[in-house]
């Protein structure tokens, strides 16, 4: 009685593949002309540099618009570029199989980075951790807390000119 | 209880009581190295082979070994894994919940003294930093094997140990 | 270097009567390692549940930093260390996206092995601790011991029994051990068997279905909308598979489905896994049957030097899609390594999840969402 | 057994102190084989558990096959620490232990071993038996409370809606079986079922009554299936969480003796007590108590762990209904003449 069941409840699925850099580019290019997308890395990575304050807007033209549905967002990390900080989102579309890298850049210090907690629910503690490792405050954030690092710590760990404490790192230095 | 404890040292002086002495500490201590209970406190990677090793192929209930949940009714508290400054209030609280006589096993390179993570600010670098330890395992994770042995050398320790040290009735 | 070793207990908020805030962890017998879940009851339905985690981060993603790109590779192992396999593989993968490493193709097939192996190992051991934390302790003991029947095979390609350190850039570290297909397919002859035991014990056990089925509903917009992957998103119904969507590795060569959940409770999660292993069996007929001949590594220099750039590779782990983001600017050491894990997400998914239940289901559904907390916290 | 041991002592001494002995000889007789038996059932569960999971269980202490295991877990508990947590209620904490373990050994007065291996036969046996067993989840009540836990609380608070729930259709089940017999009394409760009329073969109560009896027994006792008030893996420990030593010992001794007990009374009470070929009442007592304490550790090493609302259901939606139409289904036996009281 139950093994019927089961085999009913598994279901043998039709599976979509993912499009090439170079083909979610057109895509987009197409729906959303003055995005500019650019492919880059050797063909690898399709991508979209927008200023900070327009990345909420952005976001939601491409989880929103019909022909995109880039609805699954993946992560969304900062990489410290010593004189900027660059923000990285992936964003991914399960029903094109295309996906997109959004970048952003602001400056290291006394800067607020949008939050796209009002986009995807799935970028919230992304954007905690990002908070955590590199001190970016995301505005509007509904509960931006220290995620990983005890509450006491001092300092962001990923900010490159966070090394003193990691013995290792000094020593090569 | 304070009578009991006190005991030992008083009984040493009538004659003939260093046999009884010696025949109450054999078996208390067989009784305390026959029952280790050890309280399940997997941090990290090793906590899998720690589940691996109470499971059926190497079976560590031949020993005795009974792996309970709350640190009140165990014996032995096996850290197994990366202790994390975060975490380790939490470890000494445990150890401290735990009823005397107890034993810590330091299972894994982590737990002995930060292991690959030593470098990292927010790992605390071994275990005895915070409680004493009497068995240390290396490995990355320690096979099976020699969680065994951790047990049995944590036994042969327990045998040694003298009944007016280990009263705590 | 001190560390004020005093406890920091987040103080509660201000609460209701009737209302019960209940610490779960970061100790406790079934929180699979460090997960800290501060629950608010009334009497024992959660009206609130908030993940606490970091209390096993180890700061992977700075290590990288200090680190040649050969020195991480058996970092990663101890990432989510229940499928070493896995992210091993997501970060050679990168790491040879960005350094332009071809890798031979019976390398290709051997690491689809050791990697399938791996997913079965730990899907197992999913089936192990979830039976546990239903109470069902024999399920707990029948799959370590079928696991270990995977991790012996483990064992004899890499020399470890959990951290296999197995693949290398550009290629794997040693060569298949003479009577690996034999093995494979006894491995294949002994687990089906099991399997069809294990749906008699547990999975259409009266008691299990009614502690499983429409408990801890995740809905395929939800599970979008956080993230999730893996056999959790398939659980919803949503078919996105890593090997399937993106092959890598020359997974294109094997024939398997992705098979998929109906509603996303915690029995389709479970039903999803049970399946995958026999697809996975599936895989490693297909790939030891095929083993290619040849190479099994590429030289590839001890102080590989990338030219700056960046790659993103991901791989479809045991628990997920797991991504390694890596980006470099020229000299040995990576400037950045994002890893984007799995468990990480489908712990923040857990809030959504858990609220409206019961107690006796948070332990349902933190065992059918399957987190390994080294890839939570990194 | 009273008498026997009374006209023992009665040559030493008047018959006032010989009787007083007699019953502190069947106290100590009793304690000793409760002791004794709880430790034999802790090994034979471990051994029995092994088994069905591909494993060999207690082996090194004490040849062959860790027989002595039981005896060392014993003396290392009464050697720990016995922690009592500050924020406890230092009194209720202490008397729980015991609340709950004297009930359960109390039962055994009444259980017959054998015709004359009975410390007390009293009249009202089975009646006496049901209202001590329901004493011991006041123990458990109190020690989740005293411990100042929230886990010992939430577990002393669904031990208590779960025993009081499975109370009801375990009485009716036994009071079922008091209709058709005509008595309370244990020894007379056995004769109506000799020969091999035993009260399980009489269709359709006996079955009925039986099963009834023996799933609201399990969660009676805690165990799996029903063991929601000590839930490993969720409750930590349940209401014995913040117990060490001697005192968590006490527990453990108490949740053994009762499963022993249940399984005594459903063999008393259904499969025929002492009865059987030979007379060797004890051994066959003992032979179908020891099969369904096997049956009782068979279920808690296969299933999974039912929640809450779902035991509540099975208590009142199923047993209750079930047990009130077995019930009536005895009266309407003993109308037509069916009952054992003249049979």
């Amino acid at each position: 009685m139950f093994d019927q069941e089961m085999k009913q409840n598994i279901q043998q699925s039709s599976h979509p593949t993912a499009l090439s850099a170079e083909a979610t580019g057109e895509m987009i290019a197409r729906a959303l002309p003055d995005l500019k997308p650019s492919i880059s890395s050797a063909g690898q990575i399709c991508r979209i540099q927008v200023p900070k304050e327009s990345l909420v807007e952005v976001a939601e033209t491409l989880k929103g618009h019909p022909d995109l549905r880039f609805t699954y967002f993946s992560f969304m990390s900062a990489i410290d570029r010593s004189d900027h900080f660059e923000l990285v989102y992936l964003l991914q579309s399960p029903t094109t199989g295309g996906s997109v890298w959004l970048r952003s850049s602001m400056a290291r210090d006394g800067e607020a980075a949008p939050t796209l907690t009002g986009v995807y629910s799935g970028a919230g503690w992304h954007e905690r951790e990002a908070y955590d490792m590199f001190g970016i405050v995301f505005e509007g954030h509904p509960d931006l807390r220290t995620i990983l690092l005890p509450e006491d710590f001092q300092g962001h760990p990923l900010r490159k000119d966070f090394v003193a404490a990691y013995d290792f790192l000094a020593e090569r230095q | 209880m304070g009578i009991l404890s006190k005991l030992p040292p008083y009984l040493e002086k009538v004659p003939g009581g260093q046999i009884i002495l010696t025949s109450a500490e054999f078996v208390i201590n067989w009784a305390r190295r026959s029952s280790l209970w050890p309280m399940t406190f997997g941090l990290a990677c090793c906590a899998i082979e720690m589940m691996a090793t109470a499971a059926s192929r190497f079976d560590l209930d031949r020993f005795g070994v009974m792996l309970r949940a709350t640190p009140r009714q165990s014996d032995v508290m096996i850290v197994a894994g990366t202790l994390c400054t975060k975490m380790a209030p939490r470890l000494k609280l445990l150890y401290e919940q735990m009823p005397e006589p107890r034993y810590v096993i330091a299972m894994g390179g982590c737990a002995i003294d930060g292991g690959p993570f030593q470098a990292s600010p927010t790992v605390v670098k071994g275990v005895d930093k915070l409680v004493p330890v009497d068995v240390y395992i290396p490995g990355c994770p320690p096979r099976p094997e020699a969680l065994m042995h951790g047990f049995l050398t944590l036994q042969e320790k327990i045998k040694k140990e003298r009944l007016a040290d280990s009263l705590h009735v | 270097m001190t560390v004020d070793y005093e406890v920091q207990e987040m103080l509660p908020e201000p609460h209701e009567f009737h209302e019960l805030e209940l610490n779960m962890g970061p100790q406790h017998p079934s929180t699979h390692g460090v997960l800290r879940l501060l629950l608010t009851l009334d009497s024992e339905v959660i009206l609130k549940a908030q993940p606490h985690i970091g209390y096993l981060h180890r700061s992977f993603e700075k290590f990288a930093e200090g680190m040649t790109y050969t020195q991480f590779l058996p970092y990663t192992d101890r990432l989510d260390y229940v499928s070493a396999i896995t992210n091993e593989f997501g970060y050679c993968l990168a790491a040879e996206k960005l350094a332009g490493i071809e890798v031979p193709r019976r390398a290709q097939y051997l690491r689809v092995i050791a990697a399938e192996l791996q997913r079965i190992a730990s899907h197992l051991l999913f089936v192990a601790t979830f039976g546990n934390d239903l109470a069902a302790v024999t399920v707990f003991l029948y799959g370590f011991r079928d696991r270990e029947r995977v991790i012996d095979i483990l064992d004899s390609l890499s020399g470890q029994r959990l951290t296999y350190h197995y693949l290398r850039l550009g290629g794997v570290m040693a060569d298949a051990v003479p009577g690996l297909d034999r093995k494979v397919l006894d491995l294949v002859d002994y687990l089906i068997p099991r399997l069809d035991e294990l749906d008699e014990l547990f999975t259409n056990n009266v008691i299990f279905r009614r502690r499983t089925e429409n408990v801890g509903i995740l809905t395929a917009e939800q599970a979008l909308d956080f993230g999730v992957s893996g056999p959790n998103l398939r659980g919803s119904g949503v078919a996105w598979d890593v090997r399937k969507a993106d092959p890598y590795s020359s997974y294109q060569d094997f024939e398997f489905d992705v098979p998929t959940g109906r509603q996303g409770d915690c029995f389709d999660r479970y039903a999803v896994r049970i399946e995958e292993m026999r697809q996975s069996l599936r895989i490693l007929k297909q790939a030891v049957e095929g083993l290619p001949e040849g190479e099994i590594r590429t030289k590839v220099s001890r102080n590989l030097k990338p030219p700056a750039g960046e790659a993103y590779a991901h791989v479809e782990g045991a628990r997920g899609d797991v991504g390694f983001f890596l980006i470099s600017d020229g000299s040995t050491n990576p400037y950045r390594l994002k890893i984007r894990g799995p468990s990480f997400i489908h712990t923040m998914a857990l809030e959504t999840i858990l609220k409206g239940w019961k107690i006796a289901d948070v332990i349902a559904v933190l065992g059918s969402i399957d987190i390994v907390l080294g890839e939570v916290d990194r | 057994m009273t008498d026997l041991f009374q006209r023992l002592w009665g040559h030493f001494f008047g018959p006032k102190v010989s009787l007083v002995l007699a019953y502190l000889t069947d106290a100590v007789a009793i304690l000793v084989f409760i002791l004794l038996t709880v430790m034999f059932l802790i090994w034979l569960e471990r051994k029995v558990a092994a088994r069905f999971q591909n494993r060999l269980g207690p082996m090194r202490v004490g040849r062959p096959h860790g027989w002595l295991q039981s005896v060392a877990d014993v003396l290392k508990l009464l050697l720990k620490e016995d922690v009592i947590p500050t924020k406890a209620d230092r009194w209720v904490f202490t008397l729980a232990p015991i609340v709950v373990v004297v009930p359960a050994i109390l039962i055994w007065v009444c259980i017959p071993f054998s015709r004359n291996l009975v410390a007390k036969d009293l009249n009202i046996g089975i009646f006496y038996i049901i209202s001590l067993a329901s004493l011991g989840v006041l123990g458990i009540i109190m020690g989740g409370w005293a411990a100042n836990n929230k886990y010992t609380l939430i577990g002393g608070l669904r031990s208590a809606a779960q025993m009081i729930s499975y109370e009801i259709p375990l009485v009716l089940s036994v009071v079922a079986v008091v209709v058709l017999a005509g008595t309370m009394d244990m020894n007379g409760l056995v004769a109506r079922q000799a020969p091999y009329r035993w009260f399980v073969f009489w269709v359709p109560v006996g079955p009925l009554a039986f099963l009834i009896y023996l799933t609201a027994a399990v969660a009676e006792t805690n165990r799996v299936p029903f063991d929601l008030p000590e839930a490993e893996s969720e409750l930590v420990s349940g209401f014995h969480t913040e117990y060490s030593g001697m005192k968590f010992g006490f527990f453990f001794l108490a949740e053994f003796t009762n499963m022993f007990a249940v399984s005594a009374i459903a063999t008393t009470l259904f499969l025929g007590g002492w009865l059987g070929p030979g007379n060797l009442g004890p051994l066959w007592f003992l032979i179908k108590t020891y099969a369904i304490v096997f049956f009782i550790m068979w279920l808690r090493w296969t299933l999974p762990r039912v929640r809450g609302d779902q035991l509540m259901k099975l208590a009142w939606k199923v047993l209750l209904p079930s047990s009130l139409v077995v019930l009536f289904l005895a009266s309407v036996m003993v109308a037509v003449g069916f009952g054992g009281a003249r049979g």
